[in-house]
């Protein structure tokens, strides 16, 4: 059977990405969670008229707290957020996912949208941190 | 005796399904992604008319959250109803399930030693949806049919919280699921289909992957008599079409359903929707 | 690295944990019940010691509702709560988790290809805390600890809605978990019981069934080399031992967990409890 | 692997016995759900108040909603109850576990517990309907 040690220190090799493993999930849970109430009309109301004091219910750390209320999508991401569940959040806020994900690139909103309508981000250089610093190609590295 | 008469795969792109329920399937940017879906629509209305779909899809945080996490989840219920994904549901029939066919599949597939779980409630959401627009209804504009034409077995795998199941045990639960079917004494049509994918990462700097060339390379070694994508490690998938293109090992449950041997119906391959490539196949088996 | 030093089996009767929380154990009814466990509880305090112990049980309709069915689920809480069975929760403490070993166990199976449900969020009922409460303590009147001596991980096997794995399967899913456990780095004396049974069944006419010498005959099989429990059929048990003498596939994780051979170390067994048959029995793997 | 079909058919050949399939689980669906509501202290304080009232919130068929205000726990079996739910009704009667099972076997509370306590019912002649018919046995058939 598989090496689960190998398994998981390979799935932190790829440059520029975070695979929701259960160490995430465990990080990320009660944040994951928050999220998921804003499918609730109700919620997001209360959401939307103080988010601070929405947020009081919830155990967050004040890394993710912070990260939330300032819309750090990269960030959450590193504190155990699921795209998937933060997609919760910048819905609420009338993003959509490209709008949302063009946020953790960089980029403008219009130059991703013109790098997806060219065919989107090559593969090239993306695949492995440890290839890309064997071969002294540091882009996209973390 | 029940039977499975072709697979079908497809991304489920959220934004495909807004583009149908807001009437932009015929805008410049959209067109080209619906026009590779008309020979499927025209096939399965005239000629393929499944009874019945077994559709393996993933939840995206909407039924499941992160209390419960199913590796394999069965739907066993009379009807599923579209969910609010947070900016309402959307306007498309409820989805009429087959619960004797669901109830034999499950209790086949927990007899053949799969751990399924058994749902007999849950809301569905685009990564359902979005196939069933993409299949059914006739007319050029994508409108939505005023039902679904057939019946529906949801079949959920976890494809978010990592590991999902491996590739192997993609395509053993899909040779069960065939096994199952064909041990099922009412006469039916049966389709199953593979959704998700292709190449997408929606999250981190690497947001916006694409990877044309293994996507097609999928897609090949979808046709024919090969098992080589039986053997594909999650890591591949990850790191050559993105950290969401992982939902491509739920493909693997339709190719196991159809046997040892596939003959290509219809392809169909387009960049971009939204963050995503568009990805079908239509496939049935070879007896 | 962590390793399973010992394998525990026991009934989980709702009425052995009632005479428990009420004072009872030292009643004449109840006695000879209990008097089979002083031998555990003297050697789970004093020699024993686990640092986790993996319960595998079932819920009895507590957790899970008819809309959702896993067959295999296991927790990865921080802890778990007593439920509330309907006439309040039973007085005893909270269940601490091991989501370290949890989660890393849950991780390995799915990659082994066992298709595991994850529960991040669950009350746990008297089929895991009566185990407990027969385990734990140290006086003769089997007063409850103030805190469970060890971190449990709950294993939730569905041997209610049929049907539940099969025995072959759960004997594989228990040498499964002994390899996850083996390959996790922290150093850990690791325990797996199985609960439930024995003999029972208590529902219609033929409610009240007892077959001690099949009972007996399921004990001496767990012992030694032998593997033929693990191809005993579903239909076997109920014919046997009741129509919930099913719970005993659980007994079969256990064993599968505890390797090739095992060696005994205590056993009991009593008739009745309630309308079940007590069976309790103790093992170590021999290397 | 298993015959299914011989593995349903065979469950049926137990004397005395409703074995929990997912064919009785589709028909007792709403039943067992009704019962499991009544594991919250305010719906077994509206049960208690008026059982036909509350009942009427619940998909139940004619014959379910008989059986269980007659609290014929066979019946309900047959209907598709299961025991582990049933028995939040019987729980909620303040009955235990051995007074409600008892009523099933046509037996009285006594007996049934002087049966338990000489060591329980034998399976002999309990085992299979399809053998009893064969040996002329009836004992216990159905
Ligand atoms: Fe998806
Ligand atoms: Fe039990």
């Amino acid at each position: 059977m598989t090496d689960i040690h190998a398994y998981f220190a390979e799935l932190e090799d790829i440059p520029g990405t975070r695979v929701y493993t259960g160490k995430r999930a465990r990080e990320g849970y009660h944040l994951n969670q928050f999220a998921m109430s804003l499918m609730k009309a109700d919620n997001r109301a209360r959401w939307k008229a103080d988010e601070a004091a929405y947020l009081a219910d919830w155990h967050l750390t004040d890394e993710q707290r912070k990260a939330v209320l300032s819309r750090d999508y990269n960030r959450l991401l590193d504190l155990g957020g699921n795209i998937y569940f933060l997609a919760k959040m910048f819905s609420t806020d009338g993003l959509s996912f490209v709008q949302a994900v063009s946020t953790m690139t960089g980029m403008s909103v219009e130059d991703y949208q013109a790098m997806m309508v060219a065919g989107g981000r090559s593969a090239v250089g993306q695949r492995s941190i440890r290839a890309n610093a064997a071969s002294g190609d540091n882009k996209g590295a973390n | 005796m029940a039977r499975i008469t072709a697979g079908v795969a497809t991304s489920h792109i959220p934004a495909l399904g807004v583009a149908v329920d807001l009437g932009k399937t015929a805008e410049a940017y959209w067109a080209p992604a619906f026009a590779g879906y008309e020979w499927t629509r025209a096939w399965q209305a005239a000629e393929a008319k499944p009874d019945v779909v077994i559709l393996v899809f993933n939840d995206h945080a909407t039924a499941f959250d992160m209390k419960l996490i199913p590796t394999f989840a069965i739907g066993c219920a009379e009807r599923f109803v579209p969910a609010d994904e947070g900016w309402g549901p959307r306007p498309v029939p409820v989805v009429e399930g087959h619960p004797d066919l669901a109830w034999h599949i499950a209790q086949s597939l927990i007899l053949d030693e799969f751990d399924m779980t058994i749902i007999n409630d849950m809301d569905v959401d685009h990564g359902l949806t979005v196939p069933l627009s993409m299949n059914f209804g006739t007319d050029a504009a994508f409108t939505t049919p005023a039902a679904w034409p057939c019946k529906v077995i949801p079949l959920a795998v976890n494809v978010v919280t990592f590991p999902p199941p491996t590739g192997n045990r993609c395509w053993a639960l899909g040779e069960a699921v065939a096994r199952a079917v064909a041990s099922f004494p009412e006469d039916l049509n049966v389709q199953i289909w593979g959704t998700g994918g292709m190449s997408h990462q929606l999250q981190g700097p690497r947001a916006g992957l694409i990877n044309r060339d293994w996507d097609n390379g999928f897609l090949d070694g979808l046709i024919g008599d090969s098992d080589r994508l039986r053997h594909v490690p999650h890591i591949e998938y990850l790191r050559e079409t993105g950290s969401e293109g992982i939902e491509m090992v739920m493909w693997l449950v339709m190719r196991g359903a159809l046997g040892r041997e596939t003959r290509l119906l219809h392809r169909h391959y387009h960049v971009p929707a939204s963050n995503t490539a568009v990805g079908h196949i239509v496939l049935e088996p070879v007896a």
